[in-house]
């Protein structure tokens, strides 16, 4: 099968996939248990209370909820074609508007925090793999104890260190270049242990390839063996886990988001699951759907591009 | 076949792995019997003593509650493990049923879960759980559910992977060639050693859970009061943080402390049994 | 330091052999406690090819690594002096290391599959060593690979040098690598079993180029564990034997007046057909066996017009086995013998009725095999048994050897009735195999590659089999260790009367081991008949080619 | 100072008393003024639309809408776009007589008939659904006399309206914008005659208040006249609060929301503080009295009894925020009866007796009590993480440590946002008790909540699902009661039937806390919902 034909048909199943996501979500929502018009109602007037028929018909009448749910999801997977998300109940806005505000921030966040963990990542690995005892253990070390790091206590800290106390950076940034990046960090620290670790384990089977004794006995340097051929072929297995590392940082966002009281998709996201807001919601899953499926079709064009093996098949 | 065999760096240094032994020791022994480590009730209150700084009598200080967090933390594991675990396992129960199925059913079935995987995946799981919780309410349970579903299709893929790899093994036609019926050598060869690099990897994974469920509780959507679950302990501190450090600074610690050594458990276990499944 | 000359030797003082370009004298090297290389002392000449030649664990290779200054790491290397071209190698800095290795020293080792980065252009690798000793301009090196390529006989080079490892023929890939090992024409070229892992066939064209570049004057170090390879190239030989030098001299005297028992245990061991009907092993090289009688009556296993026919990923059918049959009676050995790609081993797994034949069938004494359902022919299974090239990857590793047998046991004619009698039984299995009791309860992954062979055997043996599929049984075996298989197996026969379909790429082998013989190329049977007729009277073409190729001890 | 016991005071005098911890007051001005200036503002919570009926919108609204009607600090309702009003005698007529010349910024006058129309948008048209419950059923009609003269027409006298119009929720929107508008931009950037108009709405982030130079309509209780000073307010949403409070001293903010308990008196210290104690429904626990074991008085008043909620409080707040033991109105509330929240102070014993009066007089296992085998299980709802802060939380974790010495065993149930405004928890089979608030400057709020649910005309707001028809008569007494002091009365009557029967228990007061950096002067609360007004604010040299 030519590579023209592969992602011809990667990306047919992408929009399936995407849509199937959103679809979900739209179901898994209206599984959820309480009326979506009474939360609705409770959100505009700080209840919590459970409103009459009567008091809530207006809403039904307006966005349809008494409408079978077929007919709703039929009206929404046809709006989907049209680039239409449907509208926000509560913000009373195109849901690619709300989104689209929020997109950009997210998507700067996740990916700078994608390529910092990288830079990190290989830094450390190439510095410390197989250098000895001490350096080696050190760098062992130090991916272990980030690798479990989670997010939000990372977030938490770095908040209070460096802006609280030391003033380094703005607590309020929003999303001025400095505000980026604590959350930026908070993000990619994890993540460049996990990847630190993936990459190291590679390295250290690499090092040990006949192809790289042959590169020594040719007169290359420790440092070319490691830069010009191990390097390439260790950071294979990160490539993969990149495109899902972009998955979990979607998530990590919606928490560094939080902490840092930035925009983005993660902030709209948990209050819109909270507000019933069943458009935004499953608008926010098919585009962060679709951004994990451009990821991942980058992911393999990138894996193509430094493993030419995979041309070949 | 005359070559050099270096045998591998095992991850973290040998004291670590003792450490992490030692640690993960503690925490069971918290879990299973709390009594031993500390007396006194995590729920006890004392108004008279609130927001102490680490002392002897309190070696993590108090809340606002007076509450001595050293007990509270002591008593939280049994909940953080206990998520930790119990997601793992939902995770794995899930993974395999999938994993096996997609491997092995045929061409069809495979590439359905394979597309559900890849639908799955293109979901964020902290939305999965939001969603989940959002049904259930916030719980002990739902906090599994979530982590668990959440971490399912990364494990299914990977059994996947494992499954279709073994089954090209030369000892399972070996098998098949001694006359043993299919079943008998899923059961016998291909299973047990489908499986057996996870082993390490459902340990990594007790580590994740455990920090992943920590972060449902922080943003609130944890376990309920007065539960000591160790992500509530963070949510409950973040206030303090500027002003009684140890409420948010000391139950991280300790998080990071387990995951630490679980994980690096988890990787010299994989080291050990050689399967690096990814 | 000192200062190492980093000009490569003048030719005048290369073409003769008299003068010596590298001097070792009681090198040592030792990793940790153990002593790897214990005290050897040898030279090289100009011109000349020193073989080392030592079964695995003798330390031939960690000598050769030493010679390049990469031991490996913790490695503790000593000796009285290394002197290349009069440079003092023993007191030499990595940077100064650098400067030699590659345009003093080249260096090839085995399976350039993974001895080439399998990331980068075949070009790019050759002229590595260019780029890196600072030889002329990209462009210049660029030319320089493809002529370099050329010279190796890599047809159309320019193709090849924009083209992956994965990408070429294994021997065009071992081409490649030598290419970019004498890129700059270094006076020394290390090589390390230059030809294992490759066709009869091609590694003759190598050993060929390697003595080209001999005859241009380059002194060459070859390692290797195949005497009979070893032969086609050495002036001078030495046998070595757990890290010492048990026998050094003149090839011809080596080879054929061996003064050392190991030397003379290594070659009697090389199975030839001078060897046939004769026990390998032991030291009396020449124990008449009395043959065993083969019952020419109806077949046990007989194929008919098997034909095998893959889909390719690019939809294209490779036929694999065309129109195969073949008849194997009792108590005999039939062999198959082909190059890689020949669809032998594709033969014998439909043998096995594990792969099933596009057309063609397997009869199994006469009554249908291969044409049986699954469930159908589960319970004849028993009757044939099976030995692959690598034993540990057909044992579950979590396994015993115990309980591999008593497994076999239970699926056989006669099941154990109870855990003792399986107990016992499977102790006799492995005493009738060389083993002991004592095997039981380890795992084969502590065991030898010759025990783990046998264990195999054992495990073939246990259901009590009329007939044994040997898929290439030795390829991966120490030629002694070979030989000790080898007479295991044809002691079995006579005992037992089991018949072989045995499958390898080693003519030696097969024309030791078998009474019938079919030589297979391209999934074809290009000719069969007795032992003697196909080698004594090769008819087809092929045939003669692969014998000429068979590297022979008499050619010293 | 000296203590006064007219809460309706309250607020000024906590508020005074705060500040007087740190010299100046952020209301009583000083310094050298100095023109334009940016105000950053830390809010909390970021409401859907600007305008609306939740009290995170009336924060905002305040700044952009004007109402026709203001509080003063003393409780009176004072001129703000209606220069003066007239009740009929029969009390059910209302005449405004509007301010001249004032102008919406979309340039259309601020007439009779505009108002008219908001008064019909509200209650009829959905428009703001609090506006409508807090003057239904008695509202009929609005209608314009003359241009500047409007008229509010009501079934049967409802006094509290006059207060109640001077909530956020009575703001008014300029018509012919609304109509001629989309619903996104009347949700985002409604039209009125304020001190600042919606400039832009960074979602997530901020909303940029510009400052309206045409200004002419403060209300009576402003600290100066004329536009606003400042050039603009950026309103930021920080959810966190140890962010929000750090923002000031970095300078990021100039005033922030909600100062976390812990900080608070740290905030004293170095920043201009106010603290509004927040009138109508105090933070107290609807008594689920149709279902489970709080159908008995009895155990309801044990419970009450059962737990120092006093100290409880202190301890969760640090003792900033004040215990209020009055379950129906807060002490700011007009007509507050000091005397009912002194009941129930802690007494375990009378908890115990009073329980094992009630028949739960075995205990099982874990020490609960238990009556005919069933354990004496409370199920307490409560939303966790916007209703309820972690000190909140704090407080009930106290409360539900001294409950289970008396044999209450309370499963603390935290509730979603999700799910309590899906309702899921306003069944009677759901809880046992719930806490909330309502804030509202008039003691009317009692009807909101305590009027009898009943089939035909339900009342969801009824959290303890308590008809009492002695209490209903006595509130709608007391709404129609021209009189104040009378009114007051029957409010506090109302309030001692509650309390007695413990249909609710008393918990603490809402409050609202604002820190001013010492350079920002003049920003000030309004009375009637402690919404900031930033018109008057600014900055020192």
């Amino acid at each position: 099968m030519s590579r023209l034909r592969r992602i011809a048909v990667k990306a047919v199943t992408s929009v399936v996939v995407i849509v199937a996501a959103a679809s979900v979500t739209f179901f898994a929502q209206l599984a959820v248990p309480g009326d979506r018009a009474n939360t609705l109602m409770n959100l505009q007037t700080g209840q919590d209370k459970k409103w009459s028929v009567d008091e809530l018909a207006p809403l039904n009448e307006r966005f349809g909820f008494d409408d079978p749910v077929i007919v709703q999801y039929l009206d929404y997977v046809t709006g989907l074609f049209h680039g239409d998300l449907g509208t926000s109940y509560t913000q009373k806005r195109p849901v690619t508007e709300v989104i689209g505000g929020q997109l950009l921030p997210s998507l700067t966040l996740t990916g700078a925090a994608l390529l910092v963990a990288w830079a990190l990542a290989l830094g450390i690995t190439l510095l410390t793999v197989k250098r000895g005892r001490f350096l080696t253990s050190l760098g062992t070390t130090w991916e272990a104890l980030t690798a479990s790091l989670p997010h939000y206590w990372v977030g938490v800290v770095l908040l209070v260190v460096f802006a609280v106390q030391l003033r380094v950076f703005p607590i309020i940034g929003g999303t001025s270049a400095l505000g980026t990046v604590l959350p930026v960090l908070t993000l990619a620290i994890p993540l460049a242990g996990f990847l630190g670790q993936v990459t190291r384990d590679e390295f250290e089977q690499v090092l040990q390839q006949p192809f790289v004794t042959t590169a020594r006995t040719r007169g290359m340097s420790d440092l070319g063996v490691r830069v010009q051929h191990v390097l390439r072929h260790a950071i294979l297995p990160a490539i993969t886990l990149s495109g899902w590392a972009l998955g979990a940082l979607v998530s990590g966002a919606v928490i560094a988001e939080n902490i840092f009281g930035r925009p983005g998709i993660g902030q709209v996201l948990v209050t819109a699951v909270n507000t019933r807001d069943l458009p935004t919601v499953s608008g926010i899953v098919l585009v962060v759907a679709a951004i994990y499926v451009v990821a991942n079709l980058l992911v393999d064009l990138a894996y193509a591009i430094v493993d030419p093996r995979l041309r070949a098949a | 076949m005359s070559t050099l065999t270096v045998t591998r760096a095992v991850h973290l240094p040998k004291v670590g792995t003792v450490l992490s032994l030692l640690v993960v020791a503690f925490v069971v022994a918290a879990a299973l019997v709390p009594g031993l480590l500390v007396d006194g009730s995590p729920t006890a209150i004392d108004l008279k003593s609130t927001l102490e700084a680490p002392s002897w009598a309190h070696p993590f200080g108090t809340d606002d509650a007076g509450r001595d967090l050293f007990t509270r933390v002591v008593h939280g594991a049994r909940e953080s493990l206990g998520i930790g675990l119990g997601a793992t396992a939902l995770a794995f129960v899930i993974a395999i049923g999938l994993g096996f199925t997609a491997a092995l059913a045929g061409r069809v079935v495979d590439a359905a879960i394979t597309r559900v995987l890849e639908v799955a995946f293109a979901f964020p799981a902290l939305l999965l759980a939001l969603l989940v919780i959002a049904v259930r309410g916030p719980s002990l349970a739902t906090s599994i559910a979530a982590v668990g579903i959440g971490s399912a299709p990364g494990y299914a893929r990977m059994i996947r992977g494992q499954v279709l790899a073994v089954r090209q093994a030369g000892f399972i036609e070996a098998a098949a060639a001694l006359g043993h019926g299919w079943f008998t050598v899923i059961r016998r060869h291909l299973f047990p050693n489908a499986m057996r690099p996870l082993v390490a990897v459902a340990t990594l994974g007790v580590g994740q859970s455990i920090v992943w469920a920590s972060a449902l509780s922080f943003l609130g959507l944890g376990v309920a009061p007065p539960s000591s679950e160790w992500g509530a302990l963070l949510d409950a501190g973040r206030l303090h943080i500027t002003t009684s450090w140890w409420l948010e600074i000391l139950p991280g610690v300790v998080i990071v402390l387990v995951a630490i050594s679980v994980t690096s458990l988890g990787r010299t276990l994989q080291n050990r049994l050689g399967g690096a499944a990814r | 330091m000192t200062t190492v000359d980093d000009r490569p030797v003048g030719r005048a003082d290369r073409v003769s052999g008299t003068t010596e370009l590298l001097r070792v004298e009681n090198l040592r090297v030792s990793f940790g406690a153990t002593e790897v290389v214990g005290g050897i002392s040898f030279t090289a000449r100009p011109g000349q090819c020193l073989a080392i030649v030592g079964e695995s664990g003798s330390g031939k290779s960690v000598t050769a690594r030493t010679l390049v200054g990469l031991t490996g790491p913790g490695a503790r290397v000593s000796a009285d002096r290394i002197d290349l071209a009069g440079a003092d190698l023993l007191h030499t800095t990595e940077r100064a290391w650098r400067g030699l290795r590659g345009r003093q020293i080249g260096f090839v080792l085995q399976d350039a599959l993974v001895s080439l980065d399998q990331l980068r252009r075949v070009g790019d690798e050759v002229a590595e060593p260019l780029k890196l000793h600072r030889w002329g301009n990209r462009a210049a090196r660029a030319a320089k690979a493809v002529e370099l390529l050329a010279s190796v006989g890599v047809p159309e080079p320019e193709v090849r040098a924009q083209q992956r490892p994965y990408e070429l023929s294994g021997g065009l890939r071992q081409r490649a690598l030598i290419a970019s090992a004498i890129a700059l024409d270094p006076p020394l070229l290390i090589a390390d079993e230059p030809t294992t892992a490759l066709d009869v066939t091609v590694q003759a064209q190598v050993l060929d180029l390697l003595a080209a570049s001999k005859e241009r004057g380059t002194s060459i170090i070859l390692i290797s564990h195949d005497l009979s390879v070893v032969a086609r190239l050495a002036d001078e030989v030495a046998v070595m034997r757990d890290g010492h030098i048990v026998e050094h001299g003149p090839a011809g005297q080596v080879l054929h007046d061996p003064r050392h028992d190991y030397t003379r245990m290594l070659l009697a061991a090389i199975p030839s057909e001078h060897t046939r009907g004769t026990r390998l092993s032991g030291t009396a090289t020449t124990v008449q066996r009395a043959r065993r009688q083969v019952d020419r009556g109806r077949p046990v296993l007989e194929a008919r017009h098997l034909t095998k026919v893959f889909r390719g990923p690019d939809k294209v059918d490779r036929t694999v086995v065309d129109d195969v049959s073949f008849e194997l009676f009792g108590g005999e050995t039939l062999g198959i013998v082909g190059e890689s790609g020949s669809g032998k081993t594709t033969t014998a797994r439909i043998a096995l009725a594990i792969l099933e034949a596009t057309s063609g069938e397997v009869l199994l004494r006469g009554e249908p095999w291969s044409a049986l359902s699954t469930d159908r022919r589960r319970p004849l299974r028993k009757q044939v048994g099976v030995v692959y090239q690598d034993p540990l990857s057909s044992f579950d590793p979590r396994w015993s050897v115990g309980r591999i047998v008593t497994d076999a046991l239970a699926t056989g004619r006669r099941p154990p009735s109870s855990k003792t009698e399986a107990r016992d039984r499977a102790v006799r299995l492995l005493e009738q195999v060389g083993l002991t009791g004592a095997h039981l309860a380890s795992s084969p992954l502590r065991l030898s590659g010759g025990q783990r062979q046998r264990v195999a055997i054992a495990r073939a043996l246990a259901p009590e089999p009329s007939v044994i599929v040997c898929d290439e049984p030795v390829s991966a075996l120490d030629v002694s260790i070979q030989a000790q298989v080898l007479d295991l197996l044809t002691d079995l026969q006579d005992e037992l009367g089991v018949s072989y379909l045995f499958i390898s790429h080693d003519l030696g082998v097969i024309h030791h081991v078998s009474d019938r013989i079919l030589v297979m190329k391209d999934g074809r049977v290009v000719e069969h008949g007795t032992a003697t007729e196909v080698f004594e009277r090769p008819r087809h073409p092929y045939t003669r080619q692969l014998l000429t190729a068979v590297p022979r001890l008499g050619s010293a | 100072m000296k203590a006064r016991t007219a809460a309706v005071l309250a607020a000024a005098v906590l508020a005074t008393a705060s500040l007087s911890a740190c010299g100046s007051d952020p209301a009583a001005g000083g310094g050298t003024p100095k023109a334009g200036g940016t105000i950053v503002y830390g809010h909390v919570q970021e409401p859907p639309c600007i305008f609306g009926g939740w009290i995170q919108q009336a924060y905002i609204s305040r700044q952009v809408l004007d109402g026709l009607v203001t509080l003063a600090e003393d409780g009176t309702v004072k001129p703000w776009l209606a220069t003066k009003w007239a009740v009929s005698p029969d009390g059910l007529k209302y005449t405004f007589t509007l301010k001249d010349g004032v102008k919406f910024t979309d340039g259309t006058p601020v007439d009779a008939e505009a108002v008219a129309w908001n008064f019909d948008y509200w209650e009829n048209k959905g428009g703001n659904s609090t506006a409508k419950v807090s003057i239904d059923p008695y509202y009929k009609a609005a209608k314009a006399i003359d241009a500047s003269t409007v008229e509010i027409e009501f079934n049967t006298p409802f006094p509290p309206f006059l207060t109640l119009a001077t909530q956020g929720y009575f703001g008014i929107q300029s018509p012919t914008a609304f109509k001629s508008r989309t619903e996104k931009e009347n949700c985002e950037k409604p039209i009125g005659s304020g001190g600042f108009t919606v400039k832009e709405w960074k979602h997530g982030e901020e909303v940029v208040l510009a400052k309206n130079p045409g200004y002419t309509s403060w209300p009576a209780t402003a600290k100066h006249e004329g536009p606003a000073i400042v050039d603009e307010v950026r309103w930021k949403f920080v959810a966190d609060g140890v962010s929000r409070y750090a923002s000031l001293s970095t300078g990021e903010s100039h005033v922030v929301y909600e100062v976390p308990t812990v900080n608070w008196k740290d905030a004293q210290s170095r920043y201009q503080t106010i603290r509004y104690i927040t009138p109508g429904k105090p933070v107290s626990f609807y008594i689920n009295t149709r279902t489970g074991p709080f159908t008995d008085a009895a155990v309801r008043k044990a419970f009450a009894y059962g737990a120092d909620r006093k100290s409880a409080v202190e301890a969760g707040f640090h003792g900033v925020i004040p215990y209020e033991g009055n379950p129906a109105v807060s002490q700011a509330t007009p007509g507050y009866n000091a005397e009912v929240a002194k009941a129930y102070a802690y007494d375990p014993a009378k908890a115990n007796q009073l329980l094992d009066e009630a028949g739960w007089t075995q205990r099982n296992a874990d020490k609960v009590r238990t009556k005919d085998g069933k354990p004496l299980t409370i199920k307490l709802v409560y939303g966790s993480g916007f209703i309820f802060t972690q000190e909140g939380a704090t407080v009930l974790q106290v409360l539900q440590e001294q409950w289970k010495q008396i044999g209450f065993d309370i499963k603390l149930i935290p509730a979603t946002q999700a799910e309590l405004w899906g309702g899921k928890y306003t069944d009677p089979s759901t809880f046992d008790a719930t806490p909330s608030y309502w804030t509202s400057p008039a003691p009317s709020i009692l009807w909101i909540v305590w009027r009898p649910s009943t089939t035909e005309k339900p009342n969801g707001s009824n959290r303890s699902f308590y008809n009492n028809e002695t209490l209903s008569a006595v509130i709608q007494q007391a709404n129609s009661e021209p009189d104040a002091t009378k009114a007051n009365d029957l409010y506090g009557q109302a309030q001692k039937i509650i309390q007695d029967d413990a249909a609710g228990i008393g918990l603490y007061t809402q409050n609202s806390t604002y820190a001013v950096a010492q350079n920002l002067k003049n920003v000030w609360l309004e009375k009637s919902q402690g919404e900031p007004v930033f018109s008057d604010a600014y900055f020192t040299g």
